[in-house]
């Protein structure tokens, strides 16, 4: 019995993708450019000491999810990599911090680093497995893999099984003066790291990988064409996105002193993909943009009605159809 | 009224010297709340806040769950409310997500300064938002739950469990199966930490009642398939089944077994009627269904048949399991509240601790040892059903100390001992 | 002999699409590829590239054997190719679809930390590049808004970037009005100082004016090889080519 | 984990049947809804995260519809019309503006129509999980040499052998299969000679929803209907595609069955792994072949 299936239509190894026509350097004068993102978080710092108590709780989930989505853009939006399970970073991320702080009762420096050394091995083991294959079976294997990842956990002791892993404390830090069981301090803590996540992003994409990973998004046979090894460069950028997933993650478990296998499920891979392209894929800070639009959408229709993600799905629609630039990446287009 | 957070240092400050509740023997010292100061005080409203699934796989028990709600804070008010102050009742959606039940739960304190907590959630969400209340030092009362290593593990003495232990609603079943069906039990149970937890308890308790466990099958928990668990009960010849699912899989065993023709009776670990619903009326007239359970609406204490009827007139429905778990684990929490002088959250923790009484379904009372309540048990069967409607019988009452394990038991087990 | 191929088959699942075709490349020489549509030029590019692997027969390299060598591997070597559809970074601009190859080229393709602006030989070699191959667009100007001529020169010009031994020209004036063919011609000659060339083309007159040596292609197999006069008077290609239209 | 302390008794002839028989009939169920997904990306490269919810759909419309008449065929019918339509409605309305877009646009944009199928699911018929009552004449079960096989999975499974081998001869077949298959080749092509090729998209799309519907209204008997019911089987689906061969048809049914199997025999011997095992044999297939047992080399990988 032959075969039916044929060369699909459009050729699937050509990964050419909508980006945004310029990047917001080339419409804003090069100083201000520079201090942007640090002006930029310390506004958003500035509100943390503003903010009452429960605004500053959604803001802090803001925070969080714009980093995860920040990391998940470098593969998504510039490497042109369409992850479905990238769950099993964020998850794992918070059991990392969570099982740290309680069992181990580590400061937070050390949970740091443990994440960053996971998140290097779990992009590794997941790459290595799913970097063979392109496109829309990327998809499908990065899902079926973050779902193992779940199943396991649903079922480990150690991870707490079904009822997760809480912690009653947030760990210790270095700098005296900082009390991570003060929300500000915690709200502080991420506003950090995400500006440290942007800039260190927006560095690797102005230097020489970063242009290898667009060649890759663009047309990664003429990248191949080159000489360049993509295989290897794809998982290097799987790579990175995968280490500051794990630290959202991180942040994410000590935010809610919880860690559960829901973290580790298909959703929080679609959230974070809602997210990247209702803010912009390709923008890198677009993801703050979409971070806080569903955030916020869910915060005012959630006691409105429970079917508040049918209007998700209708917005996320309208977006992919209308807008595939995104939030950010439609305003900044010079057309 | 917007409640400030208070530095953890302040809360820790303020409990260590409070002689309320010592905490020793406790593994990590993380046994006192921190985290932002503990809800209650200020002006002269009593504020209850209860996050429930209105949304997601489990919304079909929301409406049994805000009606009860709604029933009692009205009820409360009727009667003068607590500590003659006006109770005021919030609900808010879990979405069956942790993230967003241990987020609601921490807008409840934050925004609405609730001076207790409390929770009908599933395993995935509990643990966070139990957490929640022992950080914030919010007394906090779980009525769905019945995983046993919630409260113990987290010597968290804010948190209060009123729903019975797996173990204790095994004691009351296999007594029960033992002596009305026989020895020879078959045991089928969700293969995940509280599937586990539930089939080691039931093994323990029928061998303690006499009986022999014949066989044991597994399934995962969203498991839709039992043909070939069905074949092995069908070798097995039970006397009858202990089964231990709750959700979907109810339904789809129910189903498989009545098309294969089996008849053997089934004792439910746990069986909330919208879900059994599920498996349609007609299941109900060829195969026996138990389940030890700790309400049901046939339970004749006077109070019960008048919160059912005005339940029912209210509402066009008796009520279901979850109704009556709602409404008298929170009235015991509120009836203990009002014999306290004043509504500070460890006023609130030494009053609920120690609290006995009468709610609807009758005798109650909190034990101080290990914070769980206990009441009688009952063996309830489905006499018959319609298209949305279980109707129950009585089988047998199981008084409190028969099943529930004794406080030297189980402090035994605890990691650390609430005085 | 810088590129010897011998007895190089390729069949897909019964197709045999290049069969047994033995090809030897001259150090500094121009040898076309010619035949009519399916002969199996652009898989044999595809097989010398390393795009497909061959199902038999030997591919050598400066001697050395890189039949079933990567790619990127074969780049390395100096085997640099055209596509017969244009093959650029549509997104990026000219300058960065060129700059790309020379990064590869000068070896930063690793450097993670250092801005590319702040690479100065880049930039220059890039420049370069762009000049001789003669690339008159906006380098700033994104490659998908460039004309069909102005892009066969982008991919040209990202060609000669990797500095290579070898080019491999896949129908280099496809398209092309009659100055710009004109163009082409010239600076194919230019490059071929530098670098011996390969090219499939169908333009006979380009082809009798620029190739050294000739490879008739027809149904997979090699049916002449020589010197453009040699191939022209054979009667075999003639035929090949029905209708004899081919001088 | 400890193993229950009566495997062994288990592993014996029956347990061998048991396995094999509800392996079958649930891998069927498999190959029915992956052969939808695989028919509407092999001919049109589109991968529809979506596929679970019309197998959802085709579920709750046979649902509705047996509430109504009580009759079992009425069901069948009203589903498949519910999937066709329902899929034809989606590639019209969200699918057709993004061919001329990058690939991973279109499973992004099904993305988004899952989460509306699946709200659009409870608000209309409702959250809690529905029982579908078995048709009398297919219920009951028939002894075969000492064993006892319900006789809904037998019909399953000669169904659903007969809706795949008809899927598979409309294809290579039949004159408007040919068009079709014809139309993804060279459009251009195809609509010189009269045929209106979008109106073949829709079809192509339509087809592969009723596919998954039947399946969702054939095992709604055995398994009940809930809205998540599409979200969990679409993970399996991708396995199956990912393990037969994404676009291939022989690889999806080799791969159901084979994922069906696998997961019952876990079941019975290995419970505690049950609902690992096609993912680990996912992971293993594609080490050993990325692109997957039947597809076609080059499409996927280089």
């Amino acid at each position: 019995m032959t075969s039916i299936g044929l060369k699909p239509r459009l050729k699937a190894t050509q990964s050419r993708f909508v980006t945004v026509k310029t990047d917001i350097e080339e419409t804003l004068p090069p100083q201000v450019l520079q201090f942007l993102p640090v002006i930029a978080g310390v506004a958003l710092a500035a509100l943390g000491f503003v903010l009452p108590a429960h605004p500053l709780q959604v803001m802090t989930h803001i925070v969080i999810l714009a980093i995860f989505g920040v990391a998940y853009d470098l593969l998504f939006g510039y490497t042109g990599l369409l992850s479905f399970g990238h769950a099993a970073f964020f998850g794992t991320g918070a059991y990392v911090s969570i099982y740290l702080t309680t069992a181990m009762e580590w400061p937070l420096l050390a949970i740091l680093v443990v994440a960053i050394l996971a998140g290097v091995v779990l992009s590794l083991v997941i790459g290595i497995i799913s970097l063979r294959t392109h496109g829309v079976y990327f998809a499908m294997l990065t899902l079926a893999l973050a779902q193992l990842l779940y199943i396991i956990a649903y079922r480990l002791d150690v991870t707490g099984g079904a009822s997760g892993l809480p912690t009653f404390m947030r760990p210790e830090t270095i700098l005296p003066v900082v009390d991570l069981g003060n929300n500000v301090h915690f709200y502080l803590l991420c506003v950090a790291i995400l500006v440290i996540t942007y800039l260190v992003m927006k560095r690797i994409l102005s230097s020489p990988m970063g242009d290898v990973f667009r060649a890759i998004r663009e047309n990664e046979e003429r990248a191949q064409m080159i000489g360049y090894h993509t295989f290897r460069y794809k998982l290097a950028s799987l790579t990175i996105s995968g280490v500051f997933s794990v630290l959202a993650g991180s942040l994410f478990g000590l935010f809610l002193y919880f860690a559960s296998p829901r973290f580790l499920y298909w959703q929080m891979s679609g959230e974070v993909l809602l997210i990247t392209l209702f803010g912009g894929a390709g923008t890198l800070i677009g993801p703050f943009f979409g971070a806080t639009f569903i955030v916020l959408l869910e915060e005012f229709l959630s006691p409105v009605t429970d079917h508040w993600l049918l209007f998700v799905g209708i917005a996320f629609v309208f977006v992919v159809i209308l807008f595939p630039k995104g939030i950010v990446g439609t305003l900044t287009q010079e057309d | 009224m917007v409640r400030e957070g208070l530095s953890r240092r302040d809360v820790l400050a303020a409990t260590g010297t409070g002689a309320v509740v010592g905490l020793a023997g406790c593994s990590s010292d993380s046994g006192n709340g921190n985290g932002n100061g503990g809800g209650g005080g200020g002006d002269d409203v009593f504020r209850v806040g209860l996050v429930a699934f209105q949304s997601g796989p489990y919304s079909a028990f929301a409406p049994d769950i805000q009606d009860a709600f709604e029933m009692l804070i009205d009820d409360w008010n009727d009667m003068g409310g607590v500590q003659g102050m006006e109770v005021e009742g919030f609900n808010r959606d879990s979405e069956a997500a942790p993230e967003t039940a241990i987020q609601r739960a921490q807008e409840l304190i934050d925004s609405e300064g609730v001076d207790m907590l409390a929770t009908f959630l599933s395993t995935d969400e509990d643990g966070g938002v139990m957490n929640v209340g022992g950080r914030n030092g919010v007394p906090t009362v779980t009525c769905a739950t019945g995983a046993r290593l919630l409260v113990d593990e987290q010597c968290n003495p804010y948190s209060f469990r009123a729903p019975t232990s797996t173990l204790t609603k095994a004691k009351a079943g296999a007594a029960g199966g033992v002596d009305l069906f026989g020895e020879e039990v078959f045991q089928l149970n969700p293969d995940y930490s509280w599937g586990h937890e539930i089939q080691e308890d039931w093994e323990r308790t029928i061998e303690e009642a006499g009986g022999t466990v014949v066989d044991q099958g597994w399934a995962e928990l969203g498991a839709s398939d039992f043909s070939t668990h069905v074949g092995a009960i069908q070798d097995a010849d039970p006397d009858w089944i202990q089964f231990g699912f709750a959700g979907s899989g109810a339904v789809a065993f129910m189903t498989e077994a009545q098309q294969t023709g089996i008849d053997i009776p089934q004792f439910h670990h746990v069986a909330y009627e919208p879900t059994i619903l599920g498996a349609g009326s007609s299941v109900f007239d060829e195969t026996r269904v138990y389940t030890p359970t700790e309400y049901t609406y046939d339970i004749d204490t006077e109070a019960n048949q008048d919160f059912v009827d005005r339940f029912e007139s209210e509402t066009g429905r008796l009520p279901g399991l979850a109704a009556g778990q709602a409404y008298r684990h929170i009235e015991a929490a509120l009836r203990a509240a009002d014999g306290a002088d004043g509504t500070g959250p460890d006023t609130l923790v030494s009053a609920i601790r120690e609290w006995s009484g009468e709610v609807i379904s009758g005798e109650y009372n909190m034990r101080s040892c290990d914070h769980q309540a206990s009441y009688p048990m009952y063996i309830a069967e489905v006499d018959s059903a319609d298209d949305d409607q279980i109707y129950w019988s009585v089988e047998e009452t199981i008084p409190a100390d028969e099943v529930l394990a004794s406080c030297d038991e189980v402090t035994g087990r605890m990691e650390c001992s609430v005085e | 002999m810088l590129l010897e191929t011998t007895d190089l088959t390729k069949r897909f699942d019964g197709l045999v699409a290049v069969d047994q075709v033995d090809l030897s490349v001259e150090k500094g020489e121009i040898q076309s590829i010619i035949g009519p549509n399916g002969a199996g030029k652009t898989t044999t590019f595809n097989l010398l590239t390393g795009m497909l692997s061959p199902s038999d027969g030997e591919i050598r390299f400066n001697g050395e054997d890189i039949t079933d060598e990567s790619s990127e591997k074969r780049v390395k070597r100096g085997i640099s190719r055209s596509f017969q559809i244009t093959n650029i970074f549509p997104e990026l601009t000219v300058r960065k679809n060129i700059r790309i190859a020379v990064q590869e080229e000068y070896g930063y393709g690793w450097n993670f930390w250092t801005k590319t602006e702040d690479i100065p030989e880049l930039e220059e070699r890039t420049l370069e590049i762009i000049d001789y191959v003669g690339i008159t667009a906006d380098p700033d100007a994104e490659a998908s808004t460039l004309s069909h001529g102005e892009k066969r020169l982008l991919e040209l010009a990202i060609v000669v970037a990797r500095d290579p031994e070898l080019i491999m020209l896949d129908e280099p004036a496809a398209g092309m009005s009659e100055e710009e063919t004109k163009e082409v011609v010239d600076l194919i000659h230019s490059l071929n100082e530098e670098y011996t060339i390969l090219l499939i083309e169908h333009d006979i007159d380009l082809i009798m004016e620029l190739s050294d040596t000739i490879t008739v292609l027809a149904n997979g197999a090699v049916i002449a090889q020589g010197t453009p006069e040699e191939v022209g008077s054979s009667d075999r290609v003639q035929e090949a080519y029905l209708g004899g239209e081919f001088v | 984990m400890v193993l229950p302390h009566n495997t062994l008794l288990q592993i014996s002839v029956d347990g061998i049947v048991q396995g094999l028989y509800s392996g079958i009939s649930f891998g069927m169920i498999l190959v029915l809804t992956a052969a939808g997904l695989t028919l509407i990306f092999g001919l049109m490269g589109v991968v529809n995260f979506a596929h679970g919810e019309l197998y959802a759909a085709g579920a709750y419309a046979g649902f509705v519809l047996f509430g109504v008449t009580g009759n079992f065929a009425v069901a069948v019918v009203a589903a498949v019309i519910a999937g066709f339509a329902i899929g034809a409605i989606m590639e019209v309305s969200i699918i057709r503006p993004l061919y001329d877009r990058e690939p991973l646009y279109q499973l992004a944009v099904t993305f988004g129509a899952a989460i509306i199928l699946i709200e659009l699911i409870e608000v209309i018929i409702g959250p809690q999980s529905q029982p579908f009552p078995i048709p009398d004449l297919l219920s009951g079960s028939i002894a075969v040499a000492g064993y006892t096989f319900g006789t809904y999975r037998i019909f399953l499974i000669v169904a659903g052998g007969i809706l795949v081998t008809a899927l598979w001869l409309f294809l290579t077949k039949s004159k408007y299969g040919l068009i079709i298959r014809a139309a993804i080749f060279d459009t251009e092509m195809v609509e010189s000679m009269g045929y209106d090729v979008n109106r073949a998209y829709t079809f192509i799309f339509g087809l592969g929803a009723a596919y998954a519907a039947i399946a969702g209204v054939l095992v709604a008997p055995l398994f009940g209907l809930f809205p998540e019911m599409g979200a969990e089987i679409i993970i399996l689906i991708f396995v199956v595609v990912v393990v037969g061969g994404l676009g291939s048809f022989k690889g999806v049914i080799v791969a159901g069955l084979l994922i069906g199997i696998a997961q019952s025999f876990g079941q019975i011997y290995v419970p505690w792994a049950a609902e690992a095992i096609p993912f680990v044999l996912m992971v293993a297939v594609i080490l050993y072949r990325p692109q997957g047992l039947f597809g076609v080399e080059g499409v996927f990988t280089e």
